[in-house]
C-alpha cells in the first residue's frame, strides 16, 4: 500500500504514554490530610456564619423593628454558600490539581445553569411590561410609523402612512415602560387565604365607601377605574395586616409544633388553636377548622376505569370542578383556595 | 489512510479477528452473545433495528393521521356534547374505534392519540437517538481508530435503558395511547385521562429515554477526548466525529432538564403538587420554559449528526477535501452553543414582550453557522469528481430539503410573522423539512454509505435510486403543500378543517402514502441485500477515514493493530485509499497539489 | 446609527397585499391594520429566501452536472478554503438577518399597542368554546355552523366596522390560543393571567353578503345587513374537540351593531338581563344583601318606603326607580350624599332600565344570598 | 456507576493470584492504553455525569426562584415553619461525611486499608443519619400536621394562600436530594464491600474516587438548599 503519502495533518510527535498531548492529568495528586481538615474547619465556620447572619436579622427585626429588604438575606446566604461550594470543588473534589478538562466541564455546566435561570426569569419578570396606556402611539393604534426626532427630507413618510393607513407618531418616548397587568389579573380575583379573605372584604368596603386620595391618584396615573385602584390598595393592606397577625402566630407555632407533634402523633397544638380562635372569632374559626379537615383528594383523581367514554366524562367532571373552584366569575385563579 | 501493519485483513488465528457478525455456536449462544455484548458495533446494529422498527410504528401513526385528514368529515345526525341535537363527525378513526352519537368525541380523541403517538415515538424514540446511537455507536470508535467506546458496559446499560423506555412507550400505546401531544403541555397533560396511568407511562418513557441519551452522550464525549488514534489531533477527525461530539455535549447539558421536568410532571399528575398547575398556583408557561430548554437544543441533537454524515458523504463521493474544514467544525460547536439561548421562540404567543424580543434576536444567531455549512458543502462540490451514488443522491436531497427547512425557519424567528404562523401547518411543514428532510434523510444517506461496512454486503444501486425518487417526490408532495395550508390559516392538531383547505390536505395525504411506499421499498432493498446481496469490498467508495481501514464487516476488535494516523480524513489529492492501488484512484500531480496548497 | 435605524423603521409602512405571490401565499382576506406590516415582513423574507435558494440549488445542480465523475480522471484542484469568501458569506447573511429582525420587531409592536377608543370586551375560553362578554354584560350569540367542519353551534361575535376592539382574555381550564388568521395574530389564552388581543375591524365592501334571519326570530330587524366574517381558531391543542373550537367574528355596520348590542340576549328573561346589567354597572355602589355601600342597598327594595333627605317618604316603584337611574340627584335617600351617582341617561336604554327593575323585583333581591360574616 | 468503573478482574478473564492484593491484580480495559488513561477517562466521565446532576437540580432551583419571586409572602412564612436547627445539624453531618469521603480517597491512594474502611463507614453512617433526621424530625411531623405539597395540603393555620406551593417546592427539592443521598450511600457501601477484599489501592481506586465525587456533589447541592429553604425569609 502507498504508505509514502504526504502527511500534513500528522504533525504531532507521537508519545505512546500521551498520544494526544493532552496530558494524562495529575490524577494521582494526594491531598495532604491537614488541607482536608483545614477546609472542613472553614466550611463549618461558614455554616455557623450563615446561620448567625439569619438569626441576627430576625433579632434586629424583632427588637429594633428594623426589617431589612428581602434581598439582603438572600445575597448574604448565597454568597457564603458559593464560597463553601468553591472550597469543596477545589479541595474535596480535587479540581485544583486535576486534569483541567474536568474543571472546564463544570464551568460549562454552570454557564448552562445560569442561562436557564436568567433567561427564564427574563420572561417571567417582565410580564405585561408594555404599558399600553403610556405609549404615545397608543392613541393612534400600533406603533404607527414612529419618527424619533428629525428625518431627512428624502424619506417620504406621509405617503407611506397614507398607503398603509397607519399614523405617523413623532415620539421621543421609550418603547417599553413598566406596567402591572399581572397584578390587575390578581386584583380581579384576589388570592386570599381563609384568614385574609374577611380582612380584604372589610378593607375594600371601607376604601370603596371613601376612596383615599392615593387610590384616586393611582387611578389617574395608571388609567384604571377607582374601584380597581381601591382593590389594589385593599389587597396590599390585607397582605400587610395578615403578615402582622401571622408573625407572632408563626413564631409560636414554629417553636411548639416539633416537640408537641412528636409527643402527640402530629396533632395540631391546642395553644395556637385558642389564640387563632380569639383572632378570627368563633364562627369563622369553625369554618376554617372544618375546612382544614376536608379530604384533599379530588374526585377525578381517584383511580377510574380505562374506558374512553368514562374517561371523557371524567374530563368533563374535572372541567366543572375547576369552574366551581374558580375564585370568581372572571376565573382569574381557578381553585384559588389551596385548602380544598 | 494506512496503518503500521500491512495486509492483516484475513488472519483468522485469533477468535478476536472473526467478523463481529460471526455466530458463536448455536442460536441460544448467539442470542445470549448479542444480549450481553459490550461491542459498540453490535450495540449500534441493535439500536439501528430498534430505531427502524419504531420508525415504522410512528410512520403508521402518521399515515393514520393523513388518512383521517383526507376527508375527515362524515356528518351524522346525533346528539352533541351539550345534549342538544347536533351533527357529529364520525371520522374514519372514530368509526373504526366506535364513535357514536352518544360519544361523539371519540373520533377526535383517536385522531389526537394518533398524532400524539406519531410525535412521541418519532421524537423521543427515533430521531433523538437516531443517528448518534446507531451510526454513531458503530462508527465513532472505528473512525477514531479505537477498539471500543470509552465505557463499553455503560454503552450496554444505555441500550437497555433505551429498551426499557421504549417498552413503557409501547405500554402507553397498548393502553389506547395518550392524547396529550408529544409536548405534554400543562395543564392539559396533567388533567387529561384523569385516573388512568397511561399518560404517566408515556411521560416515564420520555424520562427514561432521556437517561439513555445522557449516557450515550457522556460516553461519546469521553471517547473522543481519550481514545483518538495516535497522531490524530482534533483537526484530523472526520467531520462526522465533530458533529457527534457537539451532539454529545448538548445531550449531556440539556437532557437533565427534561429529566427533572418530566419528574415534576409525574409528581403533578400523581400527587398534584401544583408546580405547573395554575389551579394550584403553578404556571403552565414555566413548564414551557422547562420543556423547551431541553427540547430546543435537542433539535440540534437531531440535526447535527445529519450534518456530519452529509459532510463526510459529500467529500467522499466528490473526491474533494471538504471546503473550509475548520469552519464546518466550529459551526457545529457554534450551533451547539447557540442552541441553549434560543428556546423562547417556541413561546412568542405566551411569553412576555421583552422576552419575545430578546429570544427573537438570539434565534437569528442559529441561522448564521447553518448558512455557512450549506455554503461550504456546495463549494466542496466545485471542481469535484462527483459520482451520483445512492448516498450522494441522498446527500443532495438533504441539501435541497434542509435548505427549504432552514429558510422557512426565518419567518418563524421573526416576531410579527411568527405570531401568525406559530402552531399552524407552516410550523408542521417547517420542522418536517428539518427533522425528516434533514435527520431521517441523512440517516438514509449514512445507512447507504456505510451499509457495506456494517453488513459486508452490497445493495442493488438501481433499486435504491428508485427508492430515492419515491421518497423525494412523496416528501415534497406531503409537506410543501402544508406551507400553504399554514399561511392560509390551518391550525395544527386539527382533526378536521374548513372546506377551503380540502384540496391541499388531500394532495398532502396522497404524498404521504407515496412516501410510505418509498420507505417500504427501501426496506425491501435492504432485506434483499442482507439475503442475497454480493459480498462488499473493504472500501467500496475509496474513502480515507479509518473505518474503511477495517474489514467489511469489521473484525471483533476493529483493527488487529492500533492504526496510526498518516493523513487527514479528506486528503483525496495525496492519498490512495486503503485496500486499493494507485491505478484505481489516480492522483493528481504531487507538484501541482503542493502548489495548490500554498 | 440612530438616524439610520430611524430611516429603516420609518420605511416599514408597506402594504404588501399587492405584491407578487402575496395572494398565492396568504389569500386576499388580510384585515386589521397590522396585518399588512406582518405580510410585508413575510414577503420580504420570502423573496430573500427564494433568491438564496435558487442561488444555492442552481450552483449545486450546475456543479453536479459539470463535474460528474469520469473514471480514471482525478478531481481538478481547487483551494481548500478561502478566508475572504467565507467571511463574506458569513457577514452578508448576518446583515440580512438583522434587517429581518427589525422588520419583525416593528410589526410586533404594532400588534401589541392597541388603539384607544372603540369597544372593549372580555373573552373567556373554556373547553371547547369561546365566550365574549361585551361591556354591557351581553355575551355573544351562537349559530349552527354553515361550514360542515364544525359540529357544535359556533359562537358569533358581532363587531362594529372600522372600530378598534380590545379583548381581555382568560381561560377557565387549559391553555388555548386565540387565532384570527385574517388578522395574522394569535395570542395564547392562559388560565392564570390575562392576555390581551386587539384589532381594528376593516370597512365592509360593497358586494358583501347580507344577513338573512327567519322573520319570526328576534334578529329579523338585522335582515339585509351586509357583513364580513373572519374565522377564529384555537391554535393551542386543548383536547378532544380542539378542532371544534372555532368561532366567527362577524363585522357589521356600526349602527346595526349598536342595535344588536342593545337587544342581544333578548332570549333571556328580563331579570337575568337585569342582573347582568347590575353586575356591570351598579354592583360597586348597590349591594343586594343589605351590606352598606356608596348607595342604598337593593335588599327588599321593591315596594319598600324610603325616607328622603327632605323628610318626605316615597314608595319604591317603577317611576321612582326610572327617575333614580336617569336623574339620580333629583331625590336623595336620607343618609346618603348627593352627587355620588352619575346619570345613566344614554347609557341604559328603556329596555335595559326595564330589565334592571325586573331584577329588583326578582327573588334574588328579595331573598338575598347567604349573609357575609359580620364585620 | 459500576459500569463507569471498569474494575472486575474476572471480566478480563485472567486468573486471580491469592498472594497479591486484589487491587494489584487489576487489569485496565483492553481498549485503553494504560491504567492512567482509563482512570482519567472514568473520572472525566464521572464529571460529565455530575454535570447532568447539577442541571437536574437546576430545574428545582428554577422552580424555587420563580415561586419565591411570585409568592414572596408564602415563602417567607413557609421557611419559618422549618426549624433551622435541624437544617444546620444536617449540614454539619454532610460536611463531615464529605470530609471523610475525601479522606477515604486519600487512604486508598496511600494504601491505608484500615483507615479506608473506617472513613467509608463513617461517611455511610453520616448519610443514613442525614436521612433519618430528615424523615423522622422533618417530614413526619410536617406531613402529619397537613403541611403537604399542593392539593394534599391541609394545614389549618395557613397565613398565606400559596403556602402549598412552598411545600411543593420544599418536598420536591429535598426529596430528590434525599434520593441522591441514598444513591451515594449505596455507591459507598459497594466500595466498602469491595475494600474488604482490598480491591482499592494506590494503583487502582477509580470506584472510590468516583463515589466520593458523587458524594461531594450531594453535599454541594445541600450547601445551597440549606440557606435557601431554612434561612432565607
Amino acid at each position: 500500500m502507498a504508505t509514502h503519502a504526504h502527511a500534513p495533518h500528522a504533525h504531532h510527535a507521537f508519545n505512546p504514554a500521551d498520544p494526544h498531548g493532552e496530558g494524562t492529568g495529575h490524577a494521582h495528586h494526594v491531598t495532604p490530610a491537614f488541607t482536608l481538615r483545614f477546609i472542613l474547619a472553614i466550611l463549618l465556620m461558614f455554616t455557623a456564619m450563615t446561620v448567625a447572619a439569619a438569626q441576627v436579622e430576625i433579632f434586629i427585626a424583632h427588637t429594633f423593628n428594623i426589617t431589612l429588604p428581602l434581598w439582603v438575606n438572600v445575597v448574604v446566604a448565597l454568597s457564603i454558600a458559593t464560597v463553601k461550594s468553591v472550597l469543596v470543588l477545589l479541595y474535596f473534589m480535587h479540581l485544583k490539581h486535576d486534569n483541567p478538562i474536568n474543571g472546564i466541564i463544570f464551568i460549562f455546566t454552570m454557564i448552562a445553569f445560569v442561562i436557564f435561570l436568567t433567561f427564564t426569569m427574563l420572561d417571567i419578570g417582565n410580564r405585561g411590561a408594555v404599558d399600553r396606556t403610556k405609549l404615545p402611539a397608543a392613541v393612534a393604534g400600533g406603533s404607527g410609523i414612529t419618527v424619533y426626532g428629525k428625518l431627512p427630507e428624502w424619506v417620504d413618510v406621509s405617503s407611506k402612512a397614507a398607503r398603509s393607513n397607519r399614523p405617523i407618531i413623532y415620539s421621543d418616548k421609550p418603547m417599553f415602560v413598566g406596567a402591572v397587568d399581572l397584578r390587575y389579573a390578581q386584583i380581579e380575583a384576589p388570592i386570599l387565604s381563609k384568614i385574609q379573605r374577611p380582612l380584604y372584604d372589610a378593607r375594600l368596603q371601607e376604601l370603596l365607601a371613601s376612596p383615599p386620595d392615593a387610590a384616586v391618584q393611582k387611578s389617574k396615573t395608571d388609567g384604571i377605574s377607582i374601584e380597581d385602584a381601591c382593590k389594589i390598595a385593599a389587597f396590599n393592606d390585607t397582605l400587610a395586616k395578615a403578615r402582622d397577625l401571622a408573625a407572632p402566630e408563626t413564631r409560636r407555632l414554629m417553636a411548639d409544633e416539633f416537640k408537641y407533634a412528636v409527643s402527640h402523633g402530629g396533632l395540631p397544638h391546642p395553644e395556637p388553636r385558642k389564640r387563632l380562635e380569639e383572632l378570627l372569632g368563633p364562627e369563622l374559626f369553625m369554618s376554617v377548622a372544618e375546612h382544614a379537615g376536608a379530604s384533599s383528594h379530588d374526585a377525578h383523581h381517584s383511580s377510574g376505569t380505562s374506558s374512553t367514554a368514562q374517561s371523557s366524562r371524567a374530563k368533563k367532571g374535572l372541567t366543572e370542578g375547576l369552574f366551581e373552584k374558580s375564585g370568581s366569575e372572571k376565573g382569574a385563579h381557578p381553585a384559588a383556595d389551596p385548602a380544598h | 489512510m494506512t496503518t503500521m501493519d500491512t495486509g492483516h485483513s484475513n488472519g483468522l488465528h485469533d477468535h478476536h479477528d472473526l467478523p463481529y457478525l460471526a455466530r458463536k455456536g448455536g442460536v441460544w449462544t448467539t442470542v445470549k452473545d448479542w444480549m450481553t455484548t459490550v461491542d459498540h458495533k453490535k450495540l449500534g446494529i441493535m439500536y439501528l433495528f430498534a430505531i427502524l422498527t419504531l420508525f415504522f410504528a410512528g410512520g403508521v401513526a402518521a399515515l393514520l393521521v393523513r388518512a383521517e385528514l383526507f376527508n375527515p368529515v362524515r356528518l351524522v345526525e346525533g346528539t352533541g356534547i351539550n345534549g342538544i341535537p347536533a351533527r357529529y363527525e364520525g371520522q374514519m378513526l372514530g368509526q373504526w374505534f366506535g364513535a357514536s352519537p352518544e360519544n361523539p368525541n371519540e373520533g377526535n380523541l383517536w385522531y389526537n392519540r394518533a398524532f400524539t403517538m406519531h410525535g412521541a415515538i418519532m421524537v423521543f424514540m427515533v430521531i433523538v437517538p437516531g443517528i448518534p446511537a446507531s451510526l454513531g455507536n458503530f462508527l465513532l470508535p472505528l473512525m477514531l481508530g479505537a477498539k471500543d467506546v470509552a465505557f463499553p458496559r455503560l454503552n450496554l446499560l444505555s441500550w437497555y435503558v433505551y429498551l426499557t423506555g421504549s417498552i413503557f412507550g409501547v405500554l402507553a400505546i397498548l393502553y389506547h395511547g395518550v392524547d396529550t401531544g408529544w409536548t405534554f403541555y400543562t395543564p392539559y397533560s396533567t388533567t387529561t385521562d384523569a385516573g388512568h396511568w397511561r399518560v404517566v407511562y408515556m411521560i416515564l418513557a420520555a424520562f427514561i429515554l432521556g437517561f439513555s441519551s445522557i449516557l450515550t452522550g457522556l460516553n461519546f464525549v469521553v471517547t473522543v477526548h481519550k481514545l483518538r488514534a495516535p497522531g490524530m489531533g482534533w483537526f484530523d477527525m472526520p467531520l462526522f466525529v465533530w458533529a457527534i461530539y457537539a451532539t454529545a455535549v448538548i445531550q449531556v447539558l440539556a437532557t437533565p432538564v427534561i429529566g427533572i421536568t418530566l419528574l415534576l410532571l409525574i409528581f403533578e399528575r400523581v400527587f398534584r403538587v401544583g408546580i405547573f398547575d395554575p389551579a394550584l398556583g403553578g404556571d403552565p408557561v414555566l413548564y414551557q420554559h422547562f420543556f423547551w430548554f431541553y427540547s430546543h437544543p435537542v433539535v440540534y441533537v437531531m440535526i447535527l449528526p445529519g450534518m456530519g454524515v452529509v459532510s463526510d458523504i459529500i467529500a467522499v463521493h466528490s473526491r474533494k477535501p471538504i471546503f473550509g474544514y475548520r469552519a464546518i467544525a466550529f459551526a457545529s460547536l457554534g450551533i451547539a452553543g447557540v442552541a441553549f439561548i434560543v428556546w423562547g421562540h417556541h413561546m412568542f404567543a405566551s411569553m412576555s414582550e421583552i422576552g419575545s424580543v430578546v429570544f427573537s434576536a438570539l434565534t437569528f444567531l442559529v441561522a448564521i453557522p447553518t448558512a455557512v455549512k450549506i455554503f461550504n458543502w456546495v463549494s466542496t462540490l466545485y471542481k469535484g469528481s462527483i459520482a451520483l451514488t445512492t448516498p450522494m443522491l441522498y446527500a443532495l436531497v438533504f441539501l435541497f430539503l434542509f435548505a427549504i427547512g432552514g429558510l422557512t425557519g426565518l419567518p418563524l424567528a421573526t416576531l410579527s410573522t411568527d405570531l401568525h404562523l406559530h402552531d399552524s401547518y407552516f410550523v408542521v411543514a417547517h420542522f418536517h423539512y428539518v427533522m425528516f428532510g434533514g435527520t431521517i434523510i441523512a440517516l438514509l444517506a449514512g445507512l447507504h454509505h456505510w451499509w457495506p461496512k456494517m453488513f459486508g454486503r452490497n445493495y442493488s444501486e438501481p433499486a435504491a435510486k428508485f427508492g430515492v425518487l419515491l421518497v423525494f417526490v412523496g416528501f415534497n408532495l406531503t409537506f410543501f403543500t402544508q406551507f400553504f395550508l399554514g399561511t392560509h390559516g390551518m391550525p395544527r392538531r386539527y382533526a378536521s378543517y374548513p372546506d377551503e383547505f380540502t384540496m391541499l390536505h388531500q394532495w398532502s395525504t396522497i404524498g404521504s402514502f407515496i412516501l410510505g411506499v418509498g420507505f417500504f421499498w427501501h426496506l425491501l432493498v435492504f432485506i434483499h441485500s442482507l439475503a442475497v446481496g454480493e459480498r462488499a469490498k473493504e472500501n467500496p467508495w475509496g474513502a480515507l477515514t479509518l473505518e474503511w481501514e477495517a474489514d467489511s464487516p469489521p473484525s471483533e476488535h476493529n483493527f488487529s493493530h492500533e492504526p496510526v494516523l498518516k493523513n487527514g480524513p479528506y486528503d483525496f489529492e495525496t492519498t490512495v485509499p486503503p485496500h486499493w492501488n494507485a491505478k484505481d484512484w489516480p492522483l493528481p500531480d504531487p507538484a501541482a497539489v503542493a502548489a495548490n496548497r500554498h | 446609527m440612530a438616524n439610520s435605524m430611524n430611516i429603516i423603521s420609518s420605511t416599514l409602512g408597506f402594504d404588501a397585499s399587492t405584491w407578487p405571490l402575496h395572494d398565492l401565499v396568504f389569500g386576499d382576506r388580510a384585515n386589521a391594520s397590522y396585518a399588512h406590516s406582518s405580510d410585508a415582513a413575510f414577503m420580504f423574507i420570502l423573496y430573500v429566501s427564494i433568491l438564496s435558494f435558487i442561488l444555492v440549488m442552481g450552483a449545486t445542480v450546475y456543479f453536479v452536472v459539470k463535474y460528474r465523475r469520469i473514471p480514471g480522471k482525478p478531481a481538478e484542484l481547487s483551494p481548500h478554503h478561502n478566508s475572504r469568501l467565507e467571511v463574506t458569506w458569513t457577514v452578508i447573511p448576518t446583515i440580512v438577518f438583522v434587517a429581518m429582525f427589525i422588520v419583525g420587531f416593528k410589526g410586533y409592536t404594532d400588534m401589541l399597542v392597541p388603539k384607544q377608543g372603540g369597544i372593549e370586551a372580555d373573552l373567556i375560553a373554556a373547553k371547547w368554546s369561546w365566550t365574549v362578554k361585551y361591556s354591557n354584560g351581553m355575551s355573544n350569540t351562537a349559530v349552527m355552523p354553515s361550514n360542515k367542519f364544525l359540529a357544535q353551534p359556533v359562537p358569533v361575535y358581532y363587531m362594529p366596522a372600522e372600530t378598534p376592539v380590545r379583548l381581555k382574555m382568560i381561560s377557565k381550564d387549559v391553555m388555548h390560543s386565540f387565532w384570527v388568521p385574517d388578522f395574522r395574530l394569535k395570542i395564547d389564552v392562559l388560565p392564570n393571567r390575562y392576555t390581551k388581543f386587539w384589532f381594528e375591524t376593516g370597512s365592509i365592501p360593497e358586494k358583501a353578503d347580507t344577513l338573512e334571519f327567519d322573520p319570526a326570530s328576534p334578529w329579523a330587524p338585522l335582515n339585509g345587513t351586509p357583513y364580513v366574517d373572519h374565522w377564529v381558531f384555537c391554535a393551542e391543542y386543548c383536547g378532544d374537540l380542539h378542532s371544534e373550537m372555532g368561532a366567527i367574528i362577524r363585522v357589521i355596520p356600526k349602527d346595526k351593531f349598536q342595535w344588536w348590542l342593545a337587544n342581544a340576549g333578548s332570549a333571556d328573561p328580563p331579570d337575568i338581563r337585569g342582573e347582568r346589567l347590575w353586575q356591570n354597572n351598579c354592583i360597586s355602589c348597590h349591594s343586594i344583601d343589605g351590606s352598606l355601600k356608596t348607595g342604598p342597598s337593593w335588599k327588599n327594595i321593591w315596594g319598600a318606603t324610603h325616607t328622603m333627605t327632605d323628610g318626605s317618604k316615597i314608595v319604591v316603584d317603577e317611576n321612582y326607580l326610572r327617575e333614580a337611574i336617569l336623574n339620580p340627584n333629583a331625590k336623595i335617600v336620607a343618609g346618603y350624599a348627593a352627587g355620588q351617582m352619575p346619570s345613566f341617561a344614554g347609557v341604559l336604554n328603556e329596555q335595559q332600565i326595564a330589565d334592571l327593575i325586573a331584577f329588583m323585583k326578582s327573588s334574588k333581591v328579595t331573598q338575598p344570598a347567604a349573609e357575609k360574616p359580620a364585620q | 456507576m459500576t459500569t463507569i468503573d471498569a474494575n472486575s478482574p474476572a471480566h478480563h478473564g485472567h486468573e486471580i493470584d491469592p498472594n497479591k492484593p486484589l487491587y494489584q491484580q487489576y487489569k485496565h480495559g483492553h481498549h485503553f492504553r494504560n491504567a492512567d488513561e482509563e482512570f482519567d477517562a472514568c473520572k472525566t466521565g464521572m464529571w460529565l455525569f455530575l454535570a447532568t446532576e447539577v442541571l437536574l437540580f437546576a430545574g428545582l432551583f428554577m422552580a424555587y426562584t420563580y415561586f419565591r419571586f411570585k409568592y414572596p409572602e408564602a415563602f417567607a412564612n413557609g421557611s419559618q415553619y422549618l426549624d433551622w436547627r435541624w437544617g444546620a445539624l444536617n449540614t454539619v453531618i454532610l460536611l463531615i461525611s464529605s470530609y471523610t469521603a475525601a479522606m477515604a480517597v486519600r487512604n486508598a491512594q496511600l494504601n491505608q486499608q484500615a483507615k479506608l474502611r473506617l472513613n467509608l463507614t463513617i461517611t455511610i453512617v453520616c448519610g443514613l443519619l442525614f436521612i433519618a433526621i430528615k424523615f423522622i424530625f422533618e417530614y413526619l411531623p410536617k406531613w402529619s400536621q397537613g403541611k403537604r405539597p399542593g392539593s394534599l395540603f391541609s394545614y389549618p393555620f395557613t397565613h398565606d394562600a400559596w403556602e402549598p406551593m412552598w411545600w411543593s417546592v420544599y418536598y420536591s427539592a429535598t426529596a430528590i436530594h434525599a434520593l441522591h443521598v441514598v444513591i451515594g450511600a449505596g455507591l459507598l457501601a459497594w466500595c466498602l464491600r469491595r475494600s474488604l477484599k482490598r480491591a482499592y489501592g494506590p494503583t487502582h481506586y477509580t470506584m472510590v474516587e468516583n463515589s466520593a465525587l458523587y458524594w461531594h456533589l450531594v453535599d454541594l447541592i445541600w450547601i445551597f438548599l440549606f440557606p435557601l429553604l431554612y434561612l432565607v425569609h
